[in-house]
């Protein structure tokens, strides 16, 4: 897993994941628009490469900690993609049998430890699992992702500064596709680069990816997992990227200037990376395949994902506590 | 007269003050050039200017400490937080800073501010953006509590809040943003501390709150197809409370519901029966009754979302069984 | 057995703990090297060392976070947060995080970890470090809500939190850190959800928690000299709640009278008295009453802090009006 | 207002400043070892050269805003020494009547608007005022005072990337004492300089001022409140300086090393700045009358906050809402 970017099999596996999450990402919003996706729902379309990226540089056992946005981040751990779209649709076979949403997506048994809805949150909560790791001595790593507009809040500051003075094996992923919601992030942020320019503050290492690009992405997540492993404390990347499509699901994005929209398009980074596949040599026809299957599995999902039964009663009251319960009173 | 949704009531209740006092000013995140996520405050910014209507960084502890600042120092804040649930992230700010600080400093300083927010279920949003906080706010002293019913209500009970010299914590439901009704085409200023009587009946009183309104009027309807004969209270305000309405109303028919949106335990049905019972019990003919949420986080698949928040239904079936037990 | 104070009991049952359960860790701010500012975990540090006992910036955010993430992960967190007042910088940590996901994963995870924290008044600390955070804590689905009122219950619940499989919010009353109760030199270990009946009385029954529980007791004993015997309960854990015992108890005595630290509204005695009046209506010989802090900021000169806070006098007098009225 | 330090008019002003705030302090401490002064108390000795050398750059009308370590704050604002010292002992005749207490010493018709005893949270509330002023288009400006250890909370990094997005006049002041309650900062702080090193996560200017020396805060304040003034926004400052005893009334300080105290009680900032006086040729007369009249007012304020009522039943009711009242019903 030091591995870097240049063996191919690494290279195909990183397409692999890339291309089913844009696929899943798109089926996502096919059924939003027939109206199955209940709720709302915040699509990862064109920020596949950081996902595929850090995802393939983690090991079992490591942990993702995700925002709302936490589609892909969740497929590239491995979890299932019926489960993650029964999830979309409110279904019993969803990841948390409808319990939690789109915005909330975990599978444990994957180390996806959290999708969080509140902005920052998951910062300090992600250096409590590099605590742990650090206090038993195991080699676990925590990997938070976040967005550009989260660095202004008061939890990213605490983190910050609570991982690097505990000296905790995290790195935290700023995702920075220049918009919060519907409002650019340059126009509220003191400083250009919203995380890297912060990085000093902790006496962090400045770092800056092409966000586009899953290997340099997969390189900057190596070194600094590999840091982190070896005891050497947590890193900050900020990783430029771009959302193709509005904020959430009912959100077309036309406060973007079309220039920058169309500017982005450009750097698509599945179709970059299919284009530097052909260009190692990769045959077309295993690329093909590639992109057949993916196709094949998230088919596969809609109709699982379609077919499951409604939640009830019995899960209502579920879980509250640790003994399956929600009893308050005797 | 006209048919305006709950969303466009909002920013015609802001825009309405805004025209008559210079002082009133709003911030939030995404409230300006987008008009808020609720598009509820579409047009401000066009009619206010950017000086006036702000859009902010994702920092709540700022936007709430920039309308306390103001707000003691002669501005009129309204600010947004956008989920309700997002106070817990600015709920020192809210709590222990603007509640507070007039009473501390003696009198010194005033906070005429409103902070405004989408608040509660029935959108599929899950537990981080869906909780019903209006006992959060009710529980601190220095805080008013306001959550309109209607659109007629949000512009009225808006502009008294923002003409209020105190905090109001101005809860929405994001449940009944799309919902119409009828305004006149003139300023609209209505009263805190205020409660409606909606309907009347001599069998019981049922009190309710903001998305829990027309849920409690449509029970009662058909209540009274069933013999049960109920009086309907829209609360409308927390603090100040119009205990006078809510006692005569109760002790009139003898009966307490309360339906509730919050979670169960410590909501502001459980402060009403507790007013109840200690101020009219012998006026009570039976049990005073809640029906609220469960105490549970709320689940974000429609299925359970629904079983979980009072529905007509079960409001129709816990009455009904109440009165003929 | 010996006499401890509140204070020292807090780092006996925590030692308790730790010496038994590798897992269990400590954190806050200044609670290793000092011990504490109440001095509450004073020798931790020096017993069990520093990876297990630290000391952490100003960053409540982060330590809540912190204690979340080892829980989730397989560790027994316990976290201070100096004084309850300040669950309002990290109100999201607990009130959306903690207390959510197990329930939004389909209890893929659990959170086995304890917040304590030195809550309310009595020590004229004024508004920002006085508040009695109880109803906070008990209105939010997925948190148990403990407060001992006395060393023994210290230790015993303590231990019996730290053993739990879900998040515990611990409330130690700092007005009673100086209180001496006798304890046993063995383990003590006790449970959750089990109120204590203090006291045993026909006339009426008298609820109460943490700082207010010595204050009932002695009112009890004024008020027999004046002819009313009242039952005494400590309800001790607010979630779980043990209903069982206090609706036993009002029923046998016809009457209830809470005794709360929190200011007025929404405070656990109006959950308690609503669900009395739900559940035993018909056993009740009178109104419920509740006897809490005016819903005010708590003031900081010692006069009026005593004034504000439910007094032994005012138990009394309220119980006795209610009672001969 | 913009003169330097350099008129020996202000110096002397400053000496005074600094010498009342001294006594005070030192009134404050016995006075509770009288055990006359109820509840906390923070006290502020050893601090006096940075509350006096902000104070005097600042004009009426310009805001304070402090937290619980705030009678320096307070007294340097114009504020009575009767009013300070009868809050502190719970009097009817106290700043705020009893009702606030040492922690939240208030007096808006000194433009002191608060001292604010959660930590950080005093910074964005200045920002609001700032904001106000602006917006007003007053010349007012903002200045808020917090400790290093406040640097690592949320608040503290919401307010000061807010500060500069909205170019509030806004001026920061840390006063770096080395000490949080009984931790040292730089054991939880990421970098050495807990403000200066943190301005660039603002783009703004790294300051750091010697806090012991009256004149050299005074110089950097101005210049700052000049700025602010100019409508160029807001400044971060940071005060070296040390507290003399312990964080609160009940605490003797005894973890910080004997050296380190020696240290900094050798810099004690009114023996500096006495003998500058002496040696700009001031004469020992003109000084010794100074201190005899402070010793005079503290004795005054002390029998007069001594001789003040005890708050009665009226006041405990009064002032929750604007109304005067605290009816939460009708
Ligand atoms: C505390 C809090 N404030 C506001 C929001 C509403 N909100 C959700 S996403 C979002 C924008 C976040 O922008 P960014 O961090 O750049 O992430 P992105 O959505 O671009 O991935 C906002 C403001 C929230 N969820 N939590
Ligand atoms: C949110 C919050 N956390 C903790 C505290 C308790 N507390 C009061 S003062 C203090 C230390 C502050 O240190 P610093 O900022 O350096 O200020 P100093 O007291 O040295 O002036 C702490 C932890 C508090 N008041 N508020
Ligand atoms: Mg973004
Ligand atoms: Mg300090």
């Amino acid at each position: 897993m030091t591995s870097t970017a240049t063996d191919v099999s690494t290279k195909i596996a990183l397409y692999r994941t890339q291309y089913e999450l844009r696929l899943f990402e798109q089926r996502a919003y096919d059924l939003f628009l027939e109206n199955l996706v209940k709720g709302t729902s915040h699509l990862g379309l064109g920020q596949e490469a950081i996902a595929a990226g850090v995802a393939a540089a983690m090991k079992q056992g490591d942990w993702t900690f995700a925002t709302y946005r936490g589609h892909n981040h969740t497929l590239a751990r491995g979890a299932g993609m019926t489960p993650v779209l029964a999830e979309l649709l409110g279904r019993a076979n969803g990841l948390m049998a409808g319990k939690g949403g789109s915005m909330h997506l975990t599978s444990v048994e994957h180390g996806m430890m959290g999708s969080y809805a509140i902005i920052g949150a998951h910062l300090p909560i992600a250096c409590g699992a590099a605590w742990s790791a650090k206090y038993r001595g195991t080699d676990q790593v925590s990997v938070a992702f976040f967005g550009d507009g989260t660095t202004n809040i008061g939890a990213f500051h605490e983190a910050l500064n609570f991982a690097v003075v505990w000296q905790l094996p995290v790195i935290f992923v700023c995702e920075n596709n220049l918009w919060m919601e519907y409002t650019r992030t340059t126009e509220v942020t003191a400083v250009p680069n919203p995380a890297a320019d912060r990085a000093l503050a902790y006496g962090l290492e400045s770092i800056i990816v092409d966000g586009n690009d899953a290997d340099a992405v997969f390189e900057v997540a190596s070194a600094a997992i590999a840091r982190a492993r070896a005891g050497q404390g947590p890193s900050m990347i900020e990783a430029k990227t771009y959302r193709h499509g509005g904020h959430s699901r009912a959100d077309p994005g036309k406060y973007r200037p079309d220039e920058e929209v169309k500017e982005w398009l450009a750097k698509d980074p599945i179709v970059r990376y299919r284009a530097r596949l052909i260009e190692l040599g990769v045959p077309l026809e295993q690329i093909e395949a590639i992109e057949a299957e993916a196709l094949a599995k998230v088919d596969t999902a809609t109709e699982e994902a379609k077919a499951g039964a409604t939640p009830g009663e019995d899960l209502l009251m579920k879980d509250v506590w640790a003994d399956g319960g929600s009893a308050w009173r005797n | 007269m006209a048919q305006l949704t709950y969303r466009e009531a909002i920013a015609r209740g802001i825009a309405q003050e805004m025209r008559r006092d210079e002082s009133v000013v709003f911030l939030g995140e995404d409230v300006a050039a987008a008009g808020g996520v609720f598009k509820g405050t579409v047009g401000l910014l066009e009619e206010f200017g950017p000086q006036r209507v702000r859009d902010t960084p994702i920092s709540e502890q700022a936007i709430l400490g920039a309308a306390m600042g103001a707000a003691m120092t002669g501005l009129r804040p309204i600010a947004e937080i956008m989920f309700a649930d997002f106070f817990a992230v600015c709920w020192d700010i809210v709590a222990n800073e603007i509640a507070k600080s007039r009473y501390m400093t003696n009198g010194q300083m005033s906070f005429p501010l409103v902070i405004r927010s989408g608040n509660g279920g029935g959108l599929r949003f899950g537990a981080q953006h869906s909780q019903d906080v209006s006992n959060w706010a009710m529980m601190i002293p220095g805080l008013k509590v306001v959550a309109p019913s209607n659109a007629l209500d949000v512009i009225g009970l808006m502009a008294a809040s923002i003409r209020d010299d105190d905090p109001v914590i101005f809860l929405e439901s994001k449940g009944l943003y799309a919902s119409k009704t009828e305004v006149p085409d003139t300023d609209v200023v209505d009263t805190l501390g205020s409660a409606k009587v909606l309907r009347h009946g001599g069998d019981a009183t049922i009190v309710s709150l903001g998305m829990m309104v027309p849920r409690a009027l449509a029970a009662a309807e058909e209540l009274a197809g069933h013999g049960i004969d109920c009086t309907v209270l829209d609360v409308r305000s927390l603090v100040p409370l119009d205990t006078q309405t809510i006692l005569r109303e109760v002790s009139a028919t003898g009966r307490l519901f309360t339906v509730e949106e919050n979670p169960r335990l410590c909501g502001w049905g459980a402060e009403l029966s507790s007013i109840v019972t200690e101020e009219v019990f012998y006026d009570l003919d039976g049990p005073s009754v809640r029906i609220t949420t469960p105490h549970i986080p709320l689940p974000a698949a429609d299925a359970l979302e629904d079983m979980a928040l009072p529905s007509v239904e079960r409001i129709v079936t816990t009455i009904e069984k109440s009165m003929n037990s």
